[in-house]
């Protein structure tokens, strides 16, 4: 059982890890956080397969920190745009 | 290969193509995205190698860094395009990757030849643990075995928010960092910086709490009351507090000052500085760990917040 | 009973990670940033959500039940308001650049 | 190949890849990104010795794992504070960057 759910954490890891390539691509700065965000749920996924499948409830807990601080990068993106230029600054490469 | 260890490779797969991506990206913003990404898939890889406490520490820390760098990337935007000429020629940068492929096969060198069985101090720990009545290691190698690290390290936090302080303008001395809050007109921001705060202090207390038997710590308990802070300032609810302040300043020195209280006090209840009595480590730790959460919570809160730039009020 | 739940549980694990791929695939593959945000939104929501609902059988006690559905309502509250958050900006860099 | 091995490895090119970049980025802000990966390989080399001394019932020696918990804290602080140098050396100058010319 343990082996299955390992086995879907490194499904679920190499998937959100493809979405790095949205990172690089672009072309907004918009993509490039979804990309870290998609990351951070996925990872929040691998951490809650792992903490069941090693029998560790203490990783529960680094999944409970990641999906409290997961939408942080997303916030800090917007306030910083925000709060830079009222009319939004142009983001396209 | 077993699931493990594909879930292993998958990860250190992810740290280095996160780490090139924060490395080589086009744009400073697009290093700063793939850096959090890359402390991401770093918690991932500390629950892996058996430190939760490492990872729960990772985990909140890098929401601090991702707002820092986040920030300053927004704003240093515009300064982009003339830096980049100043790019080091192909030959310059040639010469980098080898020396650091040479750094990288040195460093492969030693891992591989590291000695067989490990030297270790687990075993030093596991007996003297029974003595601090704790049951978390980690904790007690902090707090008792190596609490003259953790001491200086206070300091050394209180020296890097000085130095930053020090940055500000002699009319912005004693006032407060960054410009007023304005409430946003962001629903989803303001929605989230009045929820979260309350989910993220009873957790950041619950690790505090916890430290003691699980893994867990003061460090990213307070890193997480720290974090809701940081929040709740980002969506105009709260503002900076003046850094002349003096309750700001009994804050940010009581855990400093219950450590160096608690280490000097050695002397006379026990053999040296920072020894604890018999019996006694258990509440002296706690009672070193609840002012110390206070300040360093205080501390990398207004280190995210930066100089003071608004003159105090008189 | 138990054989039951194991099933249901896994295939609901399977599911959540189909969504995740899903999630990629509309990150990588769709046109424009708000329909990429759309494709986020799903794994975050449905992608955890199935996972949840698939490890919660495997649940050694009450605490570890809870701690899994408590992660999983944050990253509802998170997800959804980040994806939100992401919408704005992209729609505002659009507007303008 | 052992999964301390595999992490020991990853760290020996960590440490490359951020070495190179703290060394060859002209921009300040990414030489300090550089500068961040570089130190946490080397947290995670201490991590995979910490994990190689697991004994005694331990999983693993928890006396590294108190030095990197200190480290992070240390490499925030200092990370930090060159960010605010660096604001302040763009709202002083405009430019951010590292040299006297300015070129």
């Amino acid at each position: 059982m343990a082996e299955g759910l390992l086995a879907a954490a490194a499904f679920v890891l190499a998937t959100v890890a493809v979405g790095l390539v949205r990172l690089l691509r672009g072309p907004t700065d918009a993509d490039r956080v979804m990309a870290a965000q998609l990351l951070g749920t996925g990872g929040t996924a691998v951490l809650l397969l792992v903490a069941v499948a090693s029998a560790a409830p203490a990783v529960l807990d680094v999944a409970l920190v990641l999906a409290l601080v997961a939408a942080f990068a997303s916030a800090a993106f917007a306030s910083a745009v925000g709060s830079e230029d009222p009319a939004g600054a142009p983001d396209a490469e | 290969m077993s699931a493990g260890l594909a879930l292993d490779a998958g990860i250190v797969a992810l740290l280095l193509c996160a780490a090139g991506a924060a490395v080589a990206a086009r744009s400073a913003f697009a290093g700063v995205v793939g850096f959090l990404a890359y402390g991401l898939a770093l918690a991932l890889a500390w629950v892996r190698l058996a430190a939760v406490d490492v990872a729960l520490t990772e985990a909140a820390v890098s929401a601090l860094t991702g707002v820092l760098l986040l920030g300053a990337a927004v704003r240093l935007r515009a300064s982009e395009a003339a830096v980049a000429a100043e790019r080091p020629s192909r030959g310059l940068r040639l010469a980098a990757a080898l020396l650091c492929s040479a750094v990288a096969a040195g460093l492969a060198a030693v891992v591989l030849a590291f000695a067989d069985p490990a030297p270790s101090l687990a075993p030093d720990a596991a007996r003297r643990l029974p003595a601090t009545g704790l049951d978390n290691p980690v904790t007690a190698a902090l707090l008792s075995w190596r609490a003259v690290d953790t001491l200086l390290e206070k300091v050394v936090l209180l020296a890097g928010l000085l130095a930053v302080w020090s940055l500000a303008h002699d009319r912005a001395w004693g006032g407060r960092p960054g410009p007023p809050p304005r409430a946003t007109r962001d629903g989803a921001l303001a929605l989230l910086a009045r929820l979260l705060p309350p989910i993220g202090i009873v957790t950041g207390v619950y690790l505090v709490w916890t430290a003691a038997d699980h893994p867990g710590g003061a460090f990213p308990g307070s890193t997480l009351l720290a974090a809701m802070w940081v929040l709740a300032r980002m969506a105009g609810a709260v503002d900076a507090p003046a850094v002349g302040d003096p309750r700001l300043r009994a804050a940010l020195v009581a855990g400093p000052l219950a450590f160096f209280a608690v280490g000097f006090a050695g002397y006379a209840w026990a053999d040296g500085f920072l020894a604890y009595p018999a019996g006694w480590a258990k509440p002296l730790i706690v009672a070193i760990e609840i002012p110390m959460t206070i300040s360093v919570a205080a501390a990398l809160a207004l280190l995210v917040a930066g100089p003071p730039v608004r003159a105090p009020s008189r | 009973m138990s054989a039951l739940l194991d099933g249901l549980g896994a295939a609901a694990i399977a599911a959540g990670a189909l969504f995740f791929l899903a999630g990629t695939v509309g990150l990588l593959r769709f046109p424009d940033p708000l329909s990429r945000v759309h494709a986020l939104a799903k794994a975050d929501a449905v992608g955890l959500g199935l996972i949840v609902l698939g490890l919660l059988p495997h649940a050694a006690d009450v605490a570890t039940g809870a701690k899994l559905v408590a992660v999983w309502a944050l990253v509802q509250l998170a997800g959804t308001a980040a994806s939100q958050l992401l919408a704005s900006a992209a729609r505002r860099g659009a507007a303008s650049g | 190949m052992s999964a301390e091995t595999l992490y020991g490895l990853g760290a020996a090119l960590l440490a490359a890849v951020g070495l190179y970049g703290f060394v060859v980025s002209p921009h300040p802000l990414r030489r300090l990104v550089g500068f961040n990966v570089f130190g946490s390989a080397v947290f995670v080399v201490f991590g995979v010795v910490a994990r190689r001394g697991a004994a005694a019932g331990l999983v693993a020696d928890p006396i590294p794992h108190a030095m990197v918990i200190t480290g992070i804290v240390v490499a925030f602080v200092s990370t930090a504070l060159a960010v605010a140098l660096l604001l302040r050396l763009h709202a002083a100058t405009g430019r951010a960057s590292l040299r006297d010319d300015g070129a």
